[in-house]
């Protein structure tokens, strides 16, 4: 029910969105993390990520299912990016329907905290300076 | 026993390499893979004497036993998002 | 600053999603509202949307200053369809684009729940029994 | 003076129309408009006696005075999202 990726290719967070949303959902809300041109003050150049993929996957599904069981959600789709992104490119988006909106902020918050928190990912940033 | 101990980001760049294969006593626990690397000194005394590890994909506390064929990863702090 | 629309026109959430950020965000959050085949428990067959639709547009625009002014927010959009709609479609999109994603997620939230208070739109519901 | 009052969803049903030109003395309020439509009777009655109201488009209370020209939207209660 819930789409979850480790991935190299781009993002393509409106065919995410398109898939998702059921006759039983009133609402989709999408969260895209982006590359910066900046990051801690610091000019970015671009970076990298790496990722320990096949238990990022692994636990992005145990935090979907956790998001789950807590709100009425109905599908979700979580995807990471790895290797290298310039400026402006999406990192990760995080996609879920619900029927009602406030279940769907709620998750989608939740995913994005625990993901930072949890999935083994890594950043290597390219500074300009 | 053999374990493979796997290093991404910077656990990576100061064990020059992105997995080793170790051998422990029997009955070892993962602080105790942890020790046998730092004891390779140099670079590896960089690696802390407590970081988080994963044992075959899961989250576990270093105290866990390992068995033959384990795959252990050494979890840097994470940034993605 | 803003793309905000009261419109007979489906919503092209992928189209806003790509035009909002700069590369001084770090965070998009996309909502949207959809018709769902149910409503209070009784299966709807469409449904209609009437709006006063140039003071729609002014509150929407107002709302989203007063979001701007509470958040660190980038551009936003939000798009409200009038007329006849299906089940499935999309009837409200709010777009932000944001430095950070607390202020994005804040500031997407505040937008939908001051919309629902605030703009001058009246759902029309046909339903099946 | 003569102001032209909006009006949407069930009060459009019930006014049967969806704008109308509406005389009121000079220096009325918004209120006395909505008075003066009530006073029509019959399905006017269904009109609340204190609605929501904008003036040019602009939120206010019944109390405004109203100038010539103004339009008067009266604003059932919303349903958007």
């Amino acid at each position: 029910m819930d789409y979850i990726a480790v991935q190299a290719a781009p993002i393509d967070a409106g065919m995410l969105l398109g898939q998702l949303a059921t006759a039983a959902d009133g609402a989709v809300l999408l969260f895209c993390g982006i590359v910066r041109e900046t990051n801690d003050g610091r000019p970015v150049a671009g970076l990298e990520y790496e990722a320990y993929a096949p238990m990022a996957e692994a636990v992005l599904r145990e935090i979907a299912s956790e998001a789950r069981s807590r709100w009425e959600t109905g599908a979700m789709a979580v995807v990471h990016r790895t290797g290298a992104l310039d400026i402006g490119e999406t990192s990760v988006a995080i996609a879920v329907a619900s029927p009602h909106r406030e279940a769907a902020y709620a998750a989608s918050r939740y995913i994005i905290e625990e993901l930072k928190r949890r999935v083994p990912v890594w950043k290597h940033e390219h500074y300009l300076d | 026993m053999r374990v493979t101990a796997l290093f991404f980001a910077l656990y990576r760049d100061l064990a020059g390499a992105a997995e080793l294969d170790v051998d422990l006593e029997p009955g070892a626990d993962a602080a105790d893979l942890v020790r046998s690397l730092r004891e390779r000194g140099g670079q590896w005394l960089r690696l802390p004497p407590a970081p988080a590890i994963a044992v075959n994909e899961e989250y576990l506390p270093l105290s866990v036993r390992l068995n033959e064929g384990d795959v252990v990863a050494l979890i840097p702090p994470l940034s993605g998002g």
